[in-house]
């Protein structure tokens, strides 16, 4: 009692976790809930996108679209080491993921159907994460914080591109901005309910708030994220799908319509239009490297037998 | 020598044959982004893919100043076809043992480790002597790449001996790599007029006087990894030359796609 | 009622999503020549890939027709983009378990034969229906296409009760080719503005009204096959709206990459 | 001795030998070895051709190369049927191929490099094909004469359909034009080569003459195909790249240049620029189907075991 009254006033006066820290085996269980559901929402989050790499319409893009894949990638790496620090194994979460157990972010479940589909990602599909992860970056746990510090200053980076390619597509053919729109379409619902359930319907949020691991509430979340992206969405020239969406004076905010939760809820629970495939596709690759994962183990035992003998 | 008593034909067969290996090896590396057999090597895979992009984007650059017009580096990798691109057949193989054009299937780590192997066992000795290019522009290329390719060289090396004396089936896998592979290189080592002519202007290098510094990395590695140095010997390719695979075909109609379908967009 | 009371462009949407849908079906079956399990069945494939093709391009011909202007059966085929076609989801789909898609990989021959049977089991009917279509080409195109989906059915139909019903392998290998591919088929049953008005025209056929048909079939063959019937539930694609899978792009980049690189051309 | 008596009587009167006449051993191993070599050079013919399918420039040809191919598959099963009738079986032969005791023709070594070589197989492949096959038809084994009297005429039909396909390009854009020329200047040399060595280097030829197998000698048929073909190269207004090439008013033939029959035979032994992943492709597709064949077999047991049952 003594210890969990320590924690919770570290806590409280805005402290860090550290891992040889005590801490109670619930906020351990939820902090590597959340870290590894994060961690593998970047690696799956690598699919979408790497779609278009092979495709990209010129060199530079393709360079800035690899390195930002690449850079998904290393984030997943920070996210899983910082899960570690909880003593879990790398190998013990990807097959909590491979098996379904484990969670990623539902909205890497839509399919990326045309070049601009970058542009919208890194635009509103970042910034909506950046949105729910700043808050993140004054986490209770020290690891994810600092991961989490690193991660957004790249998140921000790879938005201004996103952002910038459809600024130059909307400057282009009638086509190019037909492009835009269409993905705009596609993706400004899903990211609205990136910001999850709404506050009344959220069931972890209050004991996470407790801990200093959530700070700001899903609603409060997604209306930042629809005031912040209304004005970029006139400066680019895209119409934002919903037709409720007017600045409301009264409240200094963007009054909007009402997401689909069911198409959520449906998405979530592995019937999106590409769950199964981005699965499928990480237990492929999974299963194909496993030879490879083999032989460097192998190969590091017996560098290990000959350095012995060696020694011997 | 003077770098301007090149012909401008010359300097530009020479620069997108180094471009185009470039482009094409990172095309192939880059379909494992996302799908490789552990993360911190999808992570390298693609660094290297992006070195290799850097290193076609300076090329290209380089060749569409000396052209002039409205030419950028991307008319190079965008509006050619498959008879003009000028790189080694080994780069544009799909990363799979011998196997036609259509037919689809699982790529092989072994083969994409391989290949990388033998190519930047090749490009670190040539960019070395390229930093020496009588054409400046090249040679300052070439002390950049020399550093890429060095780590890349470095990175397949370690796989190659892991593989190769890791389990009884990495090393079976990584023989069949070097097997399908090897032949190909003999493309190194045949000549062409544009080489011919970039050497003799003290731009180009001549590749052939390489073999030996590269057999030398070859046999070393290779037996480290307790692997057979399989024979070269079969079909020369003449990729450089514009006669390419099957396969040069389909990653060229993959790559264009987006960029042919809306011709003098911006992007 | 008479034809022409149709809106011309409800038509024309009604006759690409059934040109659509034979064309992309064709494309994917095309893969296999060539690397079958078997050269019977090489050859059978190839003959309902023909079927398909001649299908899509007497479809293609009518809206050419209705279109007038310079349009042929090319133009629908080659210049249109991923999001103007037509076509069910479920017939865009690689040969393969589910897979993102560029993630390259082995087909299957079980995936490939299971989707031919839940396609030709809804063509059998719809085709029936179409005999009777108030636009006279359409009704002589079905007649004529009934005849090959009779045949598609039977040959699809054997070899899911040989795959199901053979060893403990292709049992399950077959099981979950029709797990993986059942949700796919609801999008059969989703209605849309032109295909209501082409039914309110007497031009078109309600397909929600042959579910139940299409459902005797795939119940007695699965269970023939000793498969479950899996569910259907989940999301539900809207192909024929336009909205496609990460799959059209590639099967269209493939199929018009010559077409294209060419305008204007005659072949 | 009477019987070998009466098997060349036969033959030198034009006879056919039908499969349950006596025939010398000799005679059995060469036909099987010409039927079976026969049989794998159609099957694997249908992979350069069949790289071209999916990327057809109109469905008109989509629908005509597929059907082409879809040929070739039928002369394979006739032809494999054909060597039946002497006493192999299928799985034998392709087993022959797999592991490359058994050959087939080398020509589709070569890879298909743009869309025009789709009409260059068809107007010189299979040209000097039937220039091959033709004396075949009158071949003194009676199954494989009449394969080939089905073959050759399926063929000729593919001939012409190549040469139109040719001409419709050659009557196009400068780019169509540039496209056929280089498909020529890739497949003429090796199209000779298909006549097989000089009639001094031939080794199998005597034996085959006499036993009716073969009636005209390669360098007779190779002579008939420049002198047919150099006419119709013509009319088309490609250049066969040969600077040799030229009419000789005393001989009534044209005159040609020396075939690199080194490349022929290295590419006949193994190092042709595709023989790998020919091969390799073959026997991917067997590996790839064995499930499928067995399954085939399990269920046909299944039935026979089930009929037994309900008849005993």
């Amino acid at each position: 009692a003594d210890k969990l009254a320590a924690f919770q006033a570290r806590i409280d006066a805005d402290g860090r976790i550290e891992p040889q820290d005590w801490m109670p085996e619930a906020y351990r269980k939820t902090l590597i809930r959340q870290i590894s559901q994060h961690a593998h929402s970047e690696v799956v989050g690598m699919l979408p996108e790497g779609n278009w790499i092979t495709r990209a319409p010129s060199l530079k893009r393709k360079a800035i679209l690899l390195a930002k894949v690449q850079d998904e990638g290393g984030h997943g790496l920070y996210l899983y080491s910082a899960a570690e620090t909880l003593g879990v194994s790398r190998a013990e979460l990807i097959e909590q993921l491979l098996s379904g157990r484990a969670k990623y972010s539902s909205i890497f479940n839509y399919p990326t159907l045309n070049w601009a589909d970058v542009g919208v990602i890194g635009w509103l599909v970042d910034g909506a994460a950046i949105m729910n992860q700043i808050p993140l970056c004054r986490c209770s746990y020290g690891p994810y914080a600092r991961a989490m510090i690193r991660i957004c200053k790249e998140e921000s980076f790879h938005q201004r591109q996103g952002y910038e390619l459809l600024l130059t597509m909307m400057r282009g053919t009638e086509e190019q901005r037909r492009m835009v729109q269409d993905a705009v379409n596609r993706w400004w619902w899903k990211c609205l309910a990136m910001f999850g359930p709404p506050d009344s319907a959220s069931v972890h949020s209050e004991q996470s708030m407790r801990w200093g691991i959530k700070r700001i509430s899903n609603d409060e979340l997604r209306q930042k994220f629809v005031d912040a992206t209304v004005p970029q969405a006139e400066v680019l020239g895209v119409t934002l799908p919903d037709p409720k969406l007017k600045w409301n004076p009264e409240r200094g905010h963007y009054d909007f319509g009402e997401i689909d939760w069911e198409e959520f809820w449906q998405t979530v629970n592995g019937h999106g239009p590409c769950n199964k495939e981005r699965l499928g596709t990480r237990i492929k690759a999974h299963r194909d490297g496993a030879w490879v994962r083999d032989a460097a183990l192998a190969h590091a035992r017996k560098q290990r037998e000959r350095a012995f003998k060696a020694a011997a | 020598m003077d770098a301007l008593a090149v012909d401008t034909s010359v300097l530009t067969e020479y620069l997108l044959h180094l471009g185009d290996n470039a482009l094409v090896l990172a095309q192939r590396n880059c379909q494992w982004c996302g799908v490789g057999p552990v993360l911190e090597e999808d992570l390298a895979l693609a660094n290297q893919s992006l070195d290799l992009i850097g290193q076609a984007r300076l090329l290209y650059q380089e060749v569409a100043r000396l052209q002039g017009g409205d030419a950028t580096e991307d008319t190079y990798a965008y509006w050619r076809d498959a008879h003009q691109f000028r790189n080694y057949v080994l780069l544009e193989l799909p990363a799979s043992l011998p196997r036609v054009g259509y037919a689809q299937g699982d790529m092989d780590w072994g083969v994409t480790l391989a290949r990388n192997f033998l190519y930047s066992a090749l490009m670190v000795p040539l960019w070395e002597a390229l930093q020496a290019s009588a054409h400046a522009p090249l040679a300052a290329i070439a002390a950049k790449s020399l550093k890429e390719a060095r780590y890349h060289l470095r990175h397949a090396s370690e796989w190659v001996v892991r593989l190769g004396d890791g389990t009884d089936e990495s090393h079976a896998r990584m023989q069949a790599a070097f097997d399908h592979l090897m032949p190909y290189t003999q493309e190194f080592w045949t000549s062409s007029d544009f080489e011919r002519a970039a050497v003799q202007a003290g731009v180009g290098v001549d590749v052939a006087a390489l073999r030996a510094p590269w057999q030398a990395t070859v046999e070393a590695t290779l037996a480290e990894a307790t692997l057979r140095v399989p024979s070269d010997q079969g079909h020369v390719p003449q990729g450089k030359l514009g006669v390419h695979s099957e396969h040069l075909s389909y990653l060229l109609g993959e790559l264009q796609v987006v960029a042919r379908a809306h011709p003098g967009a911006q992007w």
